[in-house]
C-alpha cells in the first residue's frame, strides 16, 4: 500500500508529473527572458509559458476535414506520457531514479523519440501541407541529432564500463550515476569533453530552439508541424515542448553533470536546477538570440559532421583508453 | 558569429531599451507628426476647399437649412478614412483644420474615429434698394473719379532710391541675418 | 582421370556464370543456368565414384566389409539435381515466353522495369 | 477555478494572426516592429503565429481587394473561438484611398465583426500596441460570455 | 502419446504437402471445399507444432524422426531424419503462424483472381517445404526442400502475371536464386565428398575434425553465400525487392516472413551446429559485416522507393541485417536478440504486408506518390499499420522495440567484452538503421494513411473483416511480445538460444548418445542470457496510464466548453462538407487536392546524400546479369576469406 502510494507520488509530483511541468515552464520562461534580455527587450512574465498553456486549453479545437480525430486528440497526448516517463527514469536526485532499473539509455533515446514521433504522426493526421512538409523536416532533425545522441550514449556507457567492474548492464544509466557518485562527474574527464559539447548541440534541436527549430518555422511554413492545431492539443504540445526542455538538460546532468551530492533531496534538487538553468541559458538562449535558423540541410550537415564528430573524437578517446 | 554572442552578453546586463508605454501615458509623437485632425468649427467658413483636396474623400459636409434662413453646416472627419496627409489643413485659409500630434486612434466603435463640428452660417442680409437717383449720383461720382484718374496719368513714377539708400538697406538686411546666426548659435548651446 | 572430371565440372560451372554474366538474351541465361547445374551434377557424380569400384549392388549376404563399390548416394543426389534442374529450366522457359509476350523481347536490357 | 484562471490566461497570452489584405506594407511594418524591443508586445504576451488555427487576435491590414477577399472570408472562418478581429490602419475599415475602386471590395464590416481598430496611415506602434491591450481584455470578456 | 507425438514433425510437413495436393484435386470444382481443405491443412499443421511446444522447447526434449525407420548403424546415418530441437521448432513455430495467417487472409483477398486452385496448392507447397526445410535433420533435404521453396515461390510471384513486372520479378528471382541454390548444392557436394555423411548431425560430429581441411572451407563459403541468398542479404537483396513488389501480399508475408527466415535458419544451423565455428573473429566479422552492411544498404534504399510493397521489402531485407548482424555475434545474448527479432520480423512485417495489401486490395494502387488520406476510409487498416510500424522501428512498447534493445545491448556488450571498435561500429549503425527505418515508415504514414485523399478515392472501403482478423491476430502477437519480453525470453528464446549453444545434445539425439564425445564435442548450451531486461514494458504502462489519467483530468477540468459545438458541427455532415473552417488552413487559397508524401519528404537529407543514393539507385539496375555478377563476386570473396582464413 504504501509502494503504491509512494509511486503514486513519484509519478504525479515527484519527479514526475508536476516537477516535470513546474520545471518546464520556469526554464521555458526564463529562456524567454534571457532571449529577451539579449535584445534588450523586457521579456514576457516568468509563467507565460503556462499562460499559454491555460489559454489554448480554453480554445476551441477544429480538427480539419481530411484530419483523423482519434490520432489528432492521442498523439499530443501519448507524447506528453512518454515524456513525463522519462523523468522517472532519471536518476537526478541523490543518484536515485523513481523506478531504478527498469530503463536504460536506450529505451530513454527511443522515448525521446517517441515523443517527437507522436508530434510527427500527430502532424500527419491533420492532412494538412504545410504539417507535411514540417513533419518531414522534424524527421531529418532527428535523423541528424539522432547521430551524435548516439555517439555520446556509447562513450559514455564506454566510459563507465571501462573503470567499472563490467557490470552487465551496458547502458544502464544506474551505472552512470553509481560511477560518477564514486569518481566524481564525468565532464572533469578530459576525454569526454568533445562528447558533452557535442551533447550540448544535441539538447536543442532535441527540443526544437529556435536555431534548429526547422520544423516550425513560423511565417516559412505556416508553424510546420502544429499548422493544423488549436486548442487542448496544442496546448499539450505547448507544454510536451517546454518539459522537454527540462527533460533534456536534466539528461545532461545525469549523462556528464552526476555524482555531485549532498544527501539532502531538497538541496539536490537545488543543484539540480541550476544545473538546468545555466544549461538552458548555454544551449537554448545564447543561440536562439545570436543564430538566425539553419536551412534544413544545414542542420543535416552540421551535426553530421561537427557535432558528430566531436563524439566520435571522444568515443575513439575513451576506447583508446584515455 | 562572436560579434553577435558579446554583444548578445553584454546586452544581457544592459537595461531594456523598451518603452514602458502601456503601463503609463504613451509618449509624445515627434515633431511635425500628423494625428487626430483637429477642426474649429468657428473659423470654418465653409469654403469646401478641404473636401476638394481630400484624396480618400473623408470629409462629409451636411447642410441643414434653417427655418430663419441660416445654414447649419456639419463637417464630418472620418479618421478610419483619412490618410493624415495634411492637405486639407495646408488649403484651409482660415486654419480651421488642423493635424494634431494625438496618434492614440484607437477604438472599438465607429463614433471613435469621427471628428464632427457643426456651426450656423447666417444668411446675408437683404440687399439695400436704391432709387434711380441715387444710381445717377453714384455714377456720376464714379465717372467724375475716372476722370481725374486719367488726367493724373503717368505723372506719379515710382521712386528711385539712391545708391546710398541701398547700401543702408544691405547693411540692414545683413545684420538681421547675423543676429539670426548669434541666436541660432545660443539656442543650440 | 579424377582430376580431368574435376577440371570439367569447373569449367562448366564457370562457363555457365559466365553466360549468366555476360550474355544479355534470356535464353542464354537460361543456356548458363543449365550449364552450371550440369557442371554440378558432374561434381555431385564425381565425388561419389571411386576408381575401380563395381557397381552398388548387393545381396546383403554378399555385402561385406571389403567390398568396394561407387558411393550410390551422389548418384540418388544427382538424380534429383538433375530433375530440379529440368524443372528450373522449364520454369524460367515458360517465364520466358510470357515475357516474350510482354514486353516484346528477350533482352535483360530492356526487361528492367523494376529498378532503383 | 479552471474556468477563472483560463479568462486570465486568455488576456496575458493573446497570440496574433495578421492578414495582408492587400495592404500597402506600411501597416505591416508597423505590426512588425511592435515586436522590436522598443515596443516589445512579447512582454505582455504577444506572439506572431503563423497559422490562425493558434491565432486569437487576427490583424487584418489593407482594403480587402478582390483578389483578397476570398482568402480573408477563408481565413477568418478558420480561426477558433473566441477570437478578436483588429483592423490595422484605416484601410480596412474604409478602403482609404482606394474607396471606391472595381479591385476594392470592402470595408472589413461586411464580412465580420471588427472588435478593434486602429485608426492612422499608418498607425503609430504605440496605437497598435494600445489596441491589442484593448484587444486582448475583449477576448477575456469573450471566453467568459462563451462558459456561461 | 509421446511416441505418437514424435510423428508430428513429420505429419506437419506432410499435411500441408498432402494438402495441396487435395486441394488440386477438389478445388477446382468446389470452392468451398478447397478452401475448407486449405483451412484444415494449415491449421492442423499449426496444432501439431504448438503440441510439439510441450516436449520440445518446455522439457527441453530433442524429437528426432527416421524416415522409414533407417535408424544410423555403426553410427553412419544413412537415412532421411527429421530433427527437432528448440531451434527448429522455433523457426516451425513461426513459419506455421505466418502460413496459418497468409492462408485465412488469402481467402478473401485471393477472391479476385481466379486459377485460385493453382494458388493454393503452390502456397501450400511452399508453406510444407518451408516447414520441412526448418525440421530436417538431412543436408540435402534441406537442399531439395530449398528448390521447391524457390519455385514454388517464384510461381507464386508471377501468379499475378498481369501485373506490371510480375514476369520480370519472376525471372531474376529464378535466375539468382537458381545461383543461389546451386552453390548451396556445391557445398553440399563438397561437404560430402570430405565427410560421406549428410545427416546434420553426424556432420556436426564429424566437421570439427576437419578444421584444417581448406575443403570445409570452401563448403563453408558456398553454404554461407547459398544460405544467404535465401535471406536475400547484402547482394541478393535487388531480387526480394523486385519479387515482394509484385507478388500477392499473402506472398510477400511468405516471402518476408518464412522465406528470409529459412536463410536465416541454415546460417545459424550451419555457423552454430555443423561448423561450431562462432567463435573465431573471423567468422564473426563475416556473418555481422554482411548483417551490417545488408541493414543499412537496404534502409537508405527504402528512402528511394515509390511503390509501397517494394519500400517494405527492402526494410523486410534491413530487418533481415538486424537479425544476421545479432546472430553474427557469436553470443547467447546475440543469439536470442538475434531469435527475438527474426521472430518479431515475421510478426510486424507480416502485418505491414497485409495492411499493404488491404491497401492495394481496395484501392488498386500501391504508388506512395498517388495515394493518400486513406485514414479516413480505412481507420482500421490504419490502426494496424502504425502498430506495425511503430513495431518495425522499434519504438516502445512494441515487440520491435524489445528485440532492438537486445541487439544493441548485444554488440554494445560484444564490442566492449572483446574490446573491438568494430561491433561499436555495427552497433551505432544499428541505432542509426533504427531512426531511418522510422523516417521512411513516416513517409508512408503521411504519403498514404493521412494527407489528403485524392478525388478518385472517395469511395474506399475498409477491408473485409475476413481480412482484418489475420491483421489483427498479427498486431495483438506484436504487442504481446512487446509487452512481455521477459515470458518471451524465458519460453521461447531461452530454449532456442540453448540449442543452439549445445550441439552435442544434437548430435547424441540423433546419433546415438556418447556419439559427440566420442569426437571431443562438448557443448554446455546457455542457462542464462546474462542480461535480464532492463526494459519492464509493463510497469511502464502502469506509468502510462497512471500519468494518462492525470493529463486528462486536469485537461477535463480546465477543457473546452465548446464540446457541444463542435458535435454540432461534426452531426451535420453536409455543413462541414462546406464550410471553410474545417478546410486545412492553405494561406487562406481553396484547399486544393495538395498531397506532400512520396518523393517530396526528407529533403534536406536526401539532398546531402545525392551522391549515395544515386551510387545506389543506378547500382540496383533491373538488369539480372547485374545481379548476377554481384553474387559471384561475392560469392568469389567470401570464399577467398574462408580459403585464407579457415
Amino acid at each position: 500500500m504504501t509502494d503504491l502510494l509512494f509511486n503514486l507520488i513519484y509519478v504525479l509530483l515527484f519527479p514526475g508529473l508536476l516537477f516535470c511541468v513546474v520545471m518546464g515552464v520556469l526554464l521555458a520562461g526564463l529562456d524567454r527572458i534571457w532571449v529577451a534580455r539579449m535584445q534588450r527587450r523586457v521579456g514576457p512574465p516568468l509563467l507565460q509559458g503556462w499562460y499559454d498553456f491555460l489559454k489554448c486549453c480554453g480554445k476551441e479545437t477544429i480538427i480539419p476535414r481530411h484530419g483523423k480525430k482519434a490520432i489528432y486528440y492521442g498523439a499530443p497526448l501519448l507524447g506528453f506520457v512518454a515524456l513525463i516517463t522519462i523523468s522517472l527514469f532519471l536518476p537526478v536526485v541523490n543518484g536515485q531514479a523513481a523506478f531504478s532499473g527498469t530503463a536504460d539509455l536506450v529505451v530513454i533515446l527511443y522515448l525521446l523519440t517517441l515523443v517527437s514521433v507522436c508530434m510527427i504522426v500527430g502532424a500527419s493526421a491533420t492532412g494538412s501541407p504545410f504539417a507535411g512538409v514540417g513533419l518531414s523536416r522534424e524527421m531529418v532533425a532527428m535523423i541528424s541529432y539522432e547521430l551524435p545522441f548516439v555517439l555520446v550514449i556509447l562513450t559514455v556507457s564506454k566510459a563507465v564500463l571501462a573503470a567499472g567492474d563490467g557490470a552487465s548492464y551496458t547502458f544502464s544509466l544506474q551505472a552512470i550515476a553509481d560511477y560518477q557518485a564514486a569518481n566524481g562527474p564525468l565532464i572533469t574527464h578530459w576525454a569526454l569533453i568533445p562528447a558533452a559539447i557535442a551533447m550540448l548541440f544535441v539538447i536543442p534541436c532535441e527540443v526544437g530552439m529556435h536555431p534548429f527549430d526547422v520544423s516550425e518555422a513560423e511565417t516559412e511554413i505556416c508553424e510546420g508541424t502544429l499548422a493544423e492545431y488549436s486548442g487542448p492539443p496544442l496546448a499539450l504540445y505547448r507544454l510536451t515542448h517546454m518539459v522537454k526542455m527540462f527533460i533534456m538538460t536534466a539528461l545532461f546532468c545525469v549523462l556528464f553533470l552526476g555524482g555531485i551530492s549532498t544527501g539532502f533531496v531538497v538541496l539536490d534538487t537545488l543543484i539540480l536546477i541550476v544545473f538546468c538553468l545555466v544549461l538552458t541559458f548555454l544551449t537554448m538562449s545564447l543561440p536562439h538570440a545570436v543564430c538566425a535558423r539553419f536551412k534544413t540541410e544545414q542542420v543535416f550537415q552540421f551535426y553530421w559532421t561537427v557535432v558528430a564528430g566531436l563524439a566520435a573524437v571522444s568515443l575513439i578517446l575513451v576506447w583508446l583508453g584515455f | 558569429m562572436l560579434p553577435y554572442l558579446t554583444k548578445a552578453l553584454t546586452n544581457l546586463v544592459k537595461k531594456p531599451v523598451t518603452e514602458k508605454f502601456p503601463a503609463g501615458d504613451p509618449p509624445k509623437a515627434a515633431e511635425g507628426y500628423r494625428g487626430r485632425i483637429q477642426y474649429d468649427p468657428e473659423k470654418c467658413i465653409n469654403c469646401g476647399m478641404c473636401m476638394r483636396v481630400c484624396a480618400p474623400q473623408c470629409m462629409h459636409r451636411d447642410i441643414e437649412k434653417l427655418e430663419n434662413g441660416d445654414q447649419k453646416i456639419t463637417f464630418t472627419f472620418d479618421l478610419t478614412s483619412c490618410t493624415f496627409c495634411s492637405m486639407c489643413a495646408d488649403f484651409c485659409a482660415r486654419h480651421a483644420i488642423t493635424l494634431s500630434d494625438d496618434y492614440m486612434i484607437v477604438g472599438t466603435q465607429p463614433e471613435d474615429f469621427l471628428v464632427t463640428g457643426t456651426f450656423v452660417k447666417k444668411a446675408p442680409p437683404p440687399k439695400p434698394k436704391f432709387t434711380p437717383e441715387q444710381i445717377a449720383a453714384m455714377k456720376a461720382k464714379a465717372e467724375a473719379a475716372k476722370a481725374a484718374k486719367a488726367a493724373a496719368g503717368g505723372a506719379a513714377p515710382k521712386p528711385k532710391l539712391t545708391p546710398e539708400e541701398i547700401a543702408e538697406r544691405k547693411a540692414k538686411a545683413e545684420a538681421a541675418k547675423a543676429a539670426k546666426a548669434a541666436a541660432a548659435q545660443q539656442g543650440e548651446a | 582421370m579424377m582430376v580431368t572430371n574435376y577440371i570439367g565440372c569447373f569449367v562448366l560451372i564457370v562457363l555457365g556464370l559466365y553466360c549468366m554474366v555476360v550474355k544479355h538474351n534470356l535464353i542464354k541465361i537460361m543456356m548458363g543456368m543449365g550449364l552450371v547445374d550440369y557442371g554440378v551434377n558432374l561434381l555431385l557424380v564425381t565425388v561419389g565414384f571411386h576408381y575401380g569400384g563395381t557397381a552398388p549392388i548387393f545381396n546383403i549376404a554378399e555385402l561385406t566389409r571389403a567390398s568396394f563399390f561407387v558411393d550410390p548416394i551422389p548418384q540418388a543426389l544427382t538424380l534429383t539435381s538433375v530433375v530440379i534442374g529440368a524443372c528450373t529450366t522449364a520454369m524460367s522457359l515458360a517465364l520466358g515466353i510470357k515475357l516474350k509476350e510482354q514486353y516484346g523481347t528477350l533482352d535483360t536490357r530492356k526487361i528492367r522495369r523494376l529498378n532503383g | 477555478m479552471f474556468d477563472k484562471l483560463i479568462d486570465n490566461s486568455m488576456a496575458k497570452s493573446p497570440w496574433i494572426f495578421h492578414i495582408n489584405a492587400g495592404s500597402c506594407n506600411g501597416c505591416d511594418i508597423e505590426l512588425v516592429s511592435v515586436l522590436t524591443p522598443r515596443y516589445d508586445a512579447e512582454r505582455l504576451g504577444f506572439r506572431l503565429t503563423g497559422t490562425p488555427r493558434q491565432a486569437d487576435i487576427v490583424v487584418v491590414s489593407g482594403p480587402i481587394t478582390l483578389q483578397a477577399r476570398d482568402r480573408l472570408v477563408r481565413t477568418l472562418a478558420q480561426v477558433p473561438e473566441p477570437r478578436v478581429v483588429v483592423s490595422l490602419g484605416s484601410c480596412p475599415r474604409s478602403g482609404n484611398v482606394f474607396k471606391g475602386s472595381y479591385a476594392i471590395d470592402g470595408p472589413l464590416d461586411k464580412y465580420t465583426h471588427v472588435d478593434v481598430s486602429v485608426g492612422g496611415c499608418t498607425p503609430k506602434p504605440e496605437a497598435i500596441v494600445a489596441a491589442l491591450a484593448q484587444a486582448a481584455e475583449i477576448l477575456r470578456e469573450k471566453r467568459k460570455e462563451m462558459h456561461k | 502419446m509421446s511416441a505418437f507425438i514424435n510423428n508430428f514433425p513429420v505429419l506437419a510437413v506432410m499435411t500441408l504437402f498432402v494438402g495441396g495436393f487435395l486441394n488440386s484435386l477438389v478445388g477446382r470444382r468446389h470452392a468451398v471445399l478447397q478452401k475448407i481443405v486449405v483451412l484444415v491443412a494449415v491449421t492442423g499443421a499449426l496444432a501439431m507444432m504448438l503440441a510439439l511446444v510441450k516436449p520440445v522447447l518446455v522439457d527441453g526434449e530433442i524429437i528426432t524422426y527416421w524416415l522409414g525407420n533407417w535408424e544410423p548403424v555403426e553410427g553412419w546415418a544413412i537415412g532421411i531424419a527429421l530433427e527437432v530441437d528448440a531451434l527448429s521448432l522455433f523457426f516451425g513455430l513461426i513459419v506455421v503462424v505466418a502460413v496459418f495467417v497468409s492462408g485465412v487472409y488469402s481467402f478473401t483477398y485471393m477472391s479476385r483472381d481466379d486459377s485460385l486452385v493453382n494458388y493454393y496448392t503452390l502456397f501450400m507447397m511452399l508453406g510444407g517445404s518451408v516447414l520441412g526445410l526448418v525440421l530436417s535433420g538431412d543436408l540435402f533435404n534441406i537442399f531439395v526442400m530449398v528448390e521447391i521453396m524457390t519455385f514454388t515461390a517464384v510461381a507464386l510471384t508471377a501468379f499475378r502475371s498481369h501485373y506490371e513486372g510480375a514476369l520480370e520479378g519472376a525471372m531474376k528471382y529464378l535466375v539468382v536464386g537458381s545461383l543461389g541454390s546451386t552453390f548451396l548444392l556445391v557445398g553440399i557436394a563438397i561437404l560430402y565428398s570430405q565427410l560421406h555423411t549428410l545427416n546434420l548431425a553426424q556432420i556436426a560430429a564429424l566437421l570439427p575434425e576437419q578444421s584444417d581441411n581448406p575443403l570445409a572451407g570452401v563448403a563453408f563459403a558456398f553454404l554461407f553465400i547459398g544460405f544467404a541468398s535465401k535471406a536475400f542479404l547484402f547482394p541478393f537483396q535487388p531480387l526480394a525487392a523486385d519479387a515482394h513488389a509484385v507478388a500477392p501480399a499473402s506472398i510477400s508475408l511468405m516471402i518476408s516472413g518464412v522465406l528470409t527466415k529459412c536463410g536465416v535458419y541454415g546460417i545459424i544451423r550451419l555457423c552454430y551446429i555443423l561448423y561450431q565455428n562462432m567463435d573465431l573473429a573471423v567468422v564473426q566479422y563475416l556473418v555481422t559485416g554482411f548483417g551490417a552492411v545488408t541493414m543499412f544498404i537496404c534502409v537508405t534504399m527504402a528512402f528511394q522507393q515509390h511503390n509501397f510493397k517494394r519500400l517494405l521489402a527492402f526494410h523486410s531485407i534491413s530487418q533481415v541485417g538486424y537479425v544476421i548482424t545479432a546472430v553474427g555475434l557469436g553470443s547467447a545474448l546475440g543469439v536470442s536478440a538475434g531469435l527475438y527479432h527474426a521472430m518479431n520480423h515475421t510478426i510486424f512485417k507480416g502485418l505491414l504486408f497485409l495492411t499493404a495489401g488491404a491497401v492495394q486490395h481496395q484501392t488498386g494502387s500501391l504508388d506512395l506518390d498517388g495515394l493518400g488520406g486513406l485514414s479516413k476510409k480505412m481507420p482500421s487498416t490504419t490502426a494496424l499499420f502504425l502498430i506495425g510500424a511503430a513495431s518495425i522501428s522499434g519504438l516502445p512498447p512494441f515487440n520491435g522495440f524489445a528485440s532492438k534493445w537486445m541487439i544493441y545491448q548485444a554488440t554494445f556488450q560484444k564490442g566492449v567484452e572483446t574490446n573491438n571498435f568494430f561491433f561499436i561500429i555495427v552497433c551505432v549503425l544499428a541505432l542509426l538503421t533504427s531512426v531511418l527505418t522510422l523516417a521512411s515508415f513516416i513517409k508512408v504514414t503521411q504519403s498514404v494513411f493521412f494527407g489528403q485523399l485524392p478525388e478518385k478515392y472517395k469511395d474506399v472501403k475498409e477491408v473485409p473483416l475476413l481480412m482484418r482478423v489475420p491483421m489483427w491476430i498479427l498486431a495483438v502477437l506484436c504487442i504481446v511480445t512487446g509487452l512481455f519480453p521477459t515470458q518471451v525470453q524465458n519460453w521461447l528464446l531461452l530454449p532456442a538460444t540453448n540449442a543452439v549453444f549445445s550441439a552435442a545434445s544434437y548430435i547424441d539425439a540423433a546419433m546415438g548418445e556418447g556419439y559427440a564425445a566420442l569426437h571431443n564435442i562438448v557443448s554446455s548450451g546457455v542457462t542464462s542470457l546474462g542480461v535480464s531486461t532492463c526494459w519492464s514494458p509493463l510497469s511502464w504502462l502502469a506509468l502510462l496510464f497512471c500519468v494518462t489519467c492525470a493529463v486528462t483530468i486536469v485537461a477535463l477540468l480546465g477543457g473546452p466548453d465548446n464540446k457541444e459545438d463542435s458535435h454540432v458541427s461534426t452531426a451535420d455532415e453536409n455543413a462541414e462538407e462546406l464550410d471553410p473552417k474545417y478546410e486545412p488552413f492553405f494561406s487562406g487559397e481553396e484547399s486544393v487536392y495538395s498531397q506532400v508524401g512520396g518523393s517530396d519528404l526528407f529533403w534536406g537529407f536526401k539532398h546531402s546524400w545525392r551522391k549515395y543514393f544515386t551510387f545506389w539507385t543506378n547500382w540496383h539496375s533491373g538488369v539480372v546479369n547485374d545481379y548476377t555478377l554481384y553474387g559471384v563476386v561475392v560469392t568469389a570473396f567470401v570464399l577467398l576469406a574462408c580459403i585464407i582464413v579457415l
